[in-house]
């Protein structure tokens, strides 16, 4: 089967449900949307399967001018391990939360509208990983980054704009604003990293003459390029994956993404695109192999993002917000462990929190909608008892995402760890405190919605039906076992995963004694019951909905205020000042104008219609000429 | 036989106090008298130098001239008429409508 | 055929006078859609050949044109753009007979621009479709607009001015017999003289591009033109200084454009990022759109000045479809304020109501802000990719831009189309009929050569190639 | 030679004439003069034909017609009242005088080109039988234009002197002339009756 059938599945479904939504009554939209994803899953499980060593790369057609070796850059998809498994990844996960959603937005008018922007997603997302060169791949980029504003913004004009209650219609315009805000907030970092991405193309075109990928890995290795250029093409790439990824200093605007509907956040903002940073990384590695100070920036600005977004999550109550500040620091533990060259653990990471960062979006979207779009942390509680399956469901997740053995995060996040000890102890350290805190904060997430007494307004929340407790089942199974395909040698493991990967990608194999590594283990898991510890003793004191760090926390360290004020704000008045200005030059111009007529204001003083004065000017002219001729004649002549 | 630069002094003469006309006068009709004036000065140069070129042209410009000038005196007598009668003057100063 | 196509809408004008009122509609499009189809039809035969009358043989003037490569994926666009124009100016102006009969008189002027290759003829046309756009603004436009007729009028007569002047001293000082570009080419100007007949070739270009300082009737041309975004159509194939640099700057001056690489492109760069950011400002939809042309007309510059063969491809492939979507977003204003009676940019909601007109819009949007996949793309990143490698640092001014683009685009859809709809206004239509197709074509052809760019690049990459040739280097 | 002063004295003094009398039927006596007195100086360029026509035309139809119109309109009444346009009396007079001495002096560089007997000669007299030989042959399509002209002229004199109709309600046309920006049309209902008659 052909590689371009996999965007082209959902491409179709876009196509349909955009062009026809009449076609789609119903929940028919919600099927078509699904089976799309569900065609592309099995093209790409089909390809996982027929995989060999040598990859896959399919030509499609002339693209962009003198972008290759001394040729025209052509479209085309390349298939090895990594972008197989990111497929897999994207296609399987998708189809769950696709199906989800035929529940979750099963009550929405613009429930066709919403699949269609969901298969276009997920078509842009496999652009991204096939993709055979830079640019190509940057349709995907921006392609997810759009359907990422469609769908931050979808409810654009919030959920009851046509209400004819005041107060109602109000507080919806509001919500309106305040998603629409979200909505171009993201697209427009995510355009800044996109300049970065786009500079570190033309860098890398400039060094090596070619952006397909394939010619560019070949190339790389043997070519005498100074490794200052290299350096600087990897910063620059670092600053689109930073922009992507929701890293620091671009990180504010995954959080407002929050805006939109719960399985986007899940889809979209958890599971995919946000690790789309992650696999430009990767997939680079033959550049930032080659650069070390790169790579290491690459390691300290995912640990710092770690940091930020653990301290961040402490003291958050909005449910979805808790988890999105989870899933920014997540991204840096995944960024350390590319900046450590540790590739294949990265994108294990990557793996396992789609799975477990996934299903908590989405038991945390079951009880939005069981308590009637409530969101506050601080109204729920007891849950548990409401919602039994949900429940089981959610602590699969919190386990996972806390590093508890057995469960998939156990796994992952130990690999990092063991990168980052024999790389940096600083980052180490980093990493092990980050460990404790979403221990605590996850911790925070599970005890005020799921336990205690119940503060909520509904007065008797329903379980979720069967369409979204079988993604969710699904889901929890992958979350807990997930972490059994790469199971490390000292644990009696083959390493799985590894070995898959580093077909495609070469594994850096890290020396440490079996002792050691037991070490590390304990206290990672030390760090993640400590923190599961620490929550439930806040818990059982019922101190626990204001958390540490207070306003800081709430506010996310006041980043945006910060950048508002350092960036926004200046650039608004520049814009206005500049406006000014043009509209000045216009200004200035009409004041030469005035002056220029103000000779003329003589002009048509004379111009006084009086036909004399016509004559007069004309008797003038012509004395004057024959005069000067007279005289020149007389002094010539003579 | 007089040289030909005498008439053609003659002639800027004639014409310089034709256009002076022109200028002074204030009556549509004494400035278009003062056009003839002009008219005719040319008509004298073209003629002397008719003669002085042994060229029979100038003098058929010269007719041609003439015949102009009865039309443009038809013409213009008319327009003057019509002016005065919606007006009551001929004073040239009071037609400003071309002012700018 | 060539001459047909160049002449065949200025015949459909005359025609127009002289057709009962209620067949005008019918006679316009069909001449459009005619001028078009010979269009295709060249294209098919693999464009027209130059062909050479003598017209002045006096003065050394000659009727040479020839529809090849760049010139002719212009011509398409432009008889492609002029034809949705008459699309919609039949649905949406009553009474529409002068303004179809000025839109097929500028096509005529426009294709002629393209078409021409000799420079006095060149100029003709250039001046041609000059009287139709200010004729569209005197009759169709604003309460304000002698003032931008007055300031559109100045600027570009300035500027043709200096280019008949040059063009004149091109013929002089390089001594060649005829106005025509190949015999020009053959007797190139050398020195000094070159450069200050560059400098005053350059003015008109700079003034039609338009380039900063000289773009300041462009925002009020648009702003007082009529509501329905015709004239603005027409008005944005008029800028044609990007093509008149590439078809006749370039190869005429080559040592000049070398000398004054990095001055022009910096110009170019700051253009592109300072009408962007400007934009960012606007409160009137039409001047928004105004400047972000402004915005990409300085990557075309950027493209053609930086003398890089993938750049000046780049900035051929966006000076071509630039047309198809800037002029679909004024023609989508067009609708706009036919339905809201407003064009300004805080209008709110409009999409809870006119979801295809927004969605059409935003769509339009992505293209024009340069989102891959669609056309915009293709050309805008070519032309950074060329010019960074020639200029690093410009290419990343430039570059800002495109950040700039995606806060003015959204900022102004969002306040129009999103948000809610303020209480107690007009309920708002979707589209209808034909706007269905007004919309849907030229964002259909953003999306085919977004994706698929050979057709164009094979027309535009060996003119590109042979022009580039000719200066020996790159 | 002698002639010559006579006749052009006689035409400067008619010129003069023309130029300052206060009353026009003297200016146009004077220009009657001035007329006479060149189609004398044509007779002694030898140019018979222009001469002769000069006195019918000139002399005659034209002046006819002027002393005709000045009696109608009794506009040899001066007109009085400040100049609205500064020096124009001033700039006149100097303007003229340079004008004049301009074109004395240069007249008097010339020199003709080949003896005078030659060019009369060669003119054949200028009679009406040469004049009318190059004008009906060399020159017959500017004299068909010329003839034109006249016609169209003769028409036009016609309708611009050609009275409307009353209107009904007793305003009176405008002619065609329709310049609101100025009151004095507007006005003109309210003119006198002997002007009309």
């Amino acid at each position: 089967m052909p590689l371009y059938l996999l965007p082209l599945f959902p491409l179709i479904g876009f196509a349909l449900l955009i062009l026809f939504p009449r076609l789609f009554p119903g929940r028919a939209a919600g099927w078509l949307g699904s089976a799309t994803v569900l065609a592309s899953f099995v093209v790409a499980g089909a390809r996982y399967l027929g995989q060999t060593d040598t990859p896959a790369h399919e030509v499609l057609w002339t693209w962009l001018p003198n972008m290759a070796l001394n040729a025209n850059l052509s479209a085309g998809f390349y298939l090895d391990q990594l972008s197989a498994l990111m497929a897999l990844i994207i296609t399987g996960v998708g189809f769950l939360i696709h199906v989800y959603s035929v529940s979750y937005m099963g009550h929405d008018p613009k429930f066709t509208r919403f699949f269609a922007f969901m298969n276009f997603f997920v078509a842009m997302m496999l652009i991204l990983v096939l993709a055979d060169s830079y640019p190509l791949m940057f349709v995907g980029w921006e392609g997810v980054g759009t359907a990422s504003y469609l769908l931050i913004g979808f409810w654009f004009s919030g959920r009851n704009s046509e209400a004819s209650d005041k107060d109602l219609r109000g507080a919806s315009d509001r919500e309106g604003v305040a998603n629409s805000n979200a909505a171009r907030k993201a697209f427009i970092m995510n355009r800044i990293g996109d300049l970065g991405f786009m500079l570190g193309m033309f860098l890398l075109f400039k060094l090596y003459g070619t952006l397909s990928i394939p010619e560019l890995a070949a190339r790389v290795p043997g070519a005498q390029v100074a490794t200052a250029g290299i350096e600087l093409a990897c910063l620059f790439l670092l600053v689109g994956a930073i922009g992507k990824s929701g890293q620091l200093p671009l990180t504010t605007w995954l959080p407002d993404a929050m805006a939109g509907p719960t399985p986007v956040s899940a889809l979209i903002h958890a599971a995919t695109m946000v690790t789309a940073g992650v696999y430009l990384i990767t997939r680079s590695h033959f550049l930032y192999d080659l650069a070390p100070v790169a790579s290491t920036w690459v390691a300290w600005v995912g640990g710092l993002t770690a940091l930020y977004g653990a301290l961040s999550a402490l003291n958050q109550h909005d449910i979805k917000k808790i988890l999105a500040y989870s899933t920014v620091s997540q991204l840096g533990y995944m960024f350390m462990a590319v900046g450590l060259h540790a590739y294949s653990a990265g994108v294990f990471h990557l793996l396992t929190h789609a799975f477990f960062k996934a299903l908590l979006f989405l038991s945390a979207g079951a009880v939005i909608h069981a308590l009637h779009e409530e969101q506050d942390v601080r109204a729920m509680g007891g849950m548990r008892k409401f919602m039994p399956f949900t429940h089981i469901a959610a602590l699969m997740g919190v386990l996972a995402i806390s590093g508890i053995p057995i469960w998939s995060g156990f796994f992952s996040k130990d690999a990092i760890l063991a990168a980052a000890y024999t790389s940096s102890p600083l980052l180490y350290v980093v990493g092990l405190g980050v460990a404790l805190l979403t221990a605590f904060y996850m911790g925070r997430w599970y005890f005020l919605v799921w336990r205690g007494e119940y503060r909520g307004h509904v007065p008797h929340p329903h379980e979720a039906d069967g369409l979204i407790k079988v993604p969710l089942g699904i889901l929890a199974a992958l979350a807990t076992l997930g972490g059994f395909l790469n199971v490390p040698a000292f644990l009696g493991g083959g390493h799985a995963f590894d070995a898959y990967l580093g077909r495609a990608i070469p594994v850096h194999l890290h020396e440490i004694p079996a002792a050691t590594e037991w070490l590390l283990t304990l206290l990672a898991v030390a760090a993640g019951v400590g923190g599961l510890l620490w929550a439930l003793a806040e818990h059982r004191r019922r101190s626990l909905a204001d958390g540490p760090l207070g306003q800081i926390s709430s506010n996310a360290l006041y980043l945006d205020r910060v950048y508002d004020g350092l960036i926004g704000a200046p650039s608004r008045a520049i814009a206005e000042g500049l406006d000014v200005v043009d509209r000045g030059v216009d200004g200035t111009l009409a004041g030469i104008a005035r002056t220029s007529a103000a000779p003329g204001g003589l002009f048509s003083l004379w111009q006084s219609g009086f036909v004399r004065a016509y004559a007069v000017s004309m008797l003038l002219g012509t004395a004057l000429i024959l005069g000067y001729w007279a005289i020149k004649t007389i002094g010539g002549g003579a | 036989m007089a040289p030909t630069a005498y008439y053609i002094a003659l002639s800027g003469l004639l014409f310089a106090i034709g256009m002076i006309g022109v200028l002074t006068r204030r009556t549509a009709i004494m400035v278009f008298l003062s056009v003839e004036l002009m008219l005719n000065a040319a008509n004298l140069a073209l003629v002397a130098f008719a003669r002085a070129w042994g060229d029979l042209t100038a003098q058929t410009a010269v007719f041609i001239v003439m015949t102009l000038a009865a039309a443009e005196v038809a013409i213009g007598l008319a327009i003057i008429v019509s002016i005065f009668r919606k007006r009551e003057t001929t004073n040239v100063d009071d037609l400003a409508g071309l002012k700018g | 055929m060539i001459h047909l196509m160049i002449f065949l809408p200025l015949l459909g004008s005359l025609l127009l006078l002289a057709t009962p009122k209620r067949w005008r509609d019918e006679v316009a499009g069909f001449v459009a859609a005619l001028t078009l189809g010979l269009g295709l039809l060249i294209w098919r035969g693999g464009g027209a050949e130059v062909f050479r009358v003598d017209w002045i043989p006096a003065l050394g003037v000659t009727y040479s044109v020839a529809l090849d490569g760049v010139s002719l994926t212009l011509a398409l666009v432009t008889a492609f753009m002029s034809f949705i124009a008459v699309l919609y100016a039949a649905r949406r102006i009553s009474n529409p007979g002068t303004m179809l009969s000025l839109v097929l008189a500028m096509e005529t002027g426009l294709l002629g621009i393209f078409a021409a290759r000799d420079l006095l003829l060149f100029y003709v046309f250039f001046e041609t479709a000059l009287l139709p756009a200010l004729l569209m603004l005197a009759i169709y436009g604003k309460p304000n607009r002698m003032r931008a007729l007055v300031k559109f009028a100045a600027y570009t007569l300035f500027g043709s001015l200096l280019m008949l002047l040059s063009i004149i001293g091109v013929k002089a000082y390089g001594g060649s017999p005829t106005f025509a570009l190949a015999d020009l080419i053959q007797n190139p100007v050398k020195g000094a003289a070159q450069t200050w007949l560059y400098l005053g070739f350059l003015a008109a270009m700079a003034v039609k591009l338009p380039l900063w300082p000289l773009h300041a009737w462009l925002p009020d041309f648009h702003e007082q033109n009529h509501d329905s975004g015709v004239p603005d159509v027409m008005g944005t194939l008029y800028k044609v200084g990007g093509y008149g640099l590439f078809q006749f700057g370039l190869p005429l001056f080559p040592d000049a454009s070398e000398q004054l690489r990095p001055i022009l492109m910096g110009l170019a760069a700051f253009t592109a990022l300072y009408a962007a950011w400007i934009a960012f400002r606007q409160t009137d939809w039409k001047r928004l759109i105004a400047y972000a042309g402004l915005s990409h007309m300085g990557f075309v510059a950027l493209g053609v000045f930086s003398l890089n063969e993938t750049a000046t491809i780049g900035a051929m492939y966006l000076l071509a479809f630039q047309n198809v979507y800037t002029g679909a977003l004024f023609l989508a204003v067009g609708m706009l304020q036919e339905r809201v009676g407003s064009v300004h940019t805080r209008v709110g909601g409009v999409m809870t109501q006119a979801g295809a007109l927004g969605g059409m819009t935003l769509a339009l949007w992505f293209a024009s802000i340069a989102v891959p996949g669609l056309a915009g793309f293709v050309g805008e990143f070519s032309v950074l990719l060329g010019a960074y490698q020639v200029q690093p640092w410009l290419a990343f001014i430039a570059g800002l831009s495109t950040i700039a683009a995606a806060a003015y685009a959204l900022t102004a859809f969002q306040t129009t189309f999103w948000q809610g709809r303020p209480l107690g206004a007009v309920r708002v239509a979707d589209l209808r009929h034909t706007e269905w197709l007004v919309l849907g074509l030229p964002l259909a052809v953003a999306v085919f050569f977004g994706v698929y760019s050979a057709p164009a690049l094979n027309l535009i990459q060996p003119a590109v190639r042979g022009v580039l040739a000719g200066l020996g280097g790159q | 030679m002698i002639a010559f002063i006579l006749l052009g004295a006689l035409t400067l003094v008619g010129a003069v004439i023309t130029v300052a009398a206060r009353n026009a039927v003297h200016a146009a006596l004077g220009l009657v003069g001035t007329l006479l007195s060149v189609a004398g100086l044509f007779a002694s360029l030898s140019a018979s034909f222009l001469a002769a026509t000069q006195v019918i035309v000139y002399a005659g139809a034209i002046m006819v017609l002027f002393l005709f119109v000045i009696m109608l309109l009794n506009a040899n009444a001066p007109v009085r009242g400040r100049d609205p346009v500064p020096f124009v009396r001033e700039l006149a007079g100097i303007g003229g005088v340079v004008l004049a001495g301009a074109f004395a002096v240069l007249a008097f560089t010339y020199k003709d080109p080949r003896p005078l007997a030659e060019g009369v000669a060669a003119t054949r007299g200028g009679g009406a039988g040469p004049v009318g030989e190059v004008l009906l042959t060399r020159f017959l399509l500017p004299f068909e234009a010329v003839s034109i002209l006249l016609l169209v002229a003769i028409v036009g004199a016609v309708a611009l002197v050609n009275r409307p109709a009353p209107q009904p309600d007793g305003v009176a046309d405008t002619g065609g002339l329709t310049l609101p920006t100025s009151p004095d049309l507007q006005s003109e209902a309210l003119l006198p009756e002997k002007v009309r008659a």
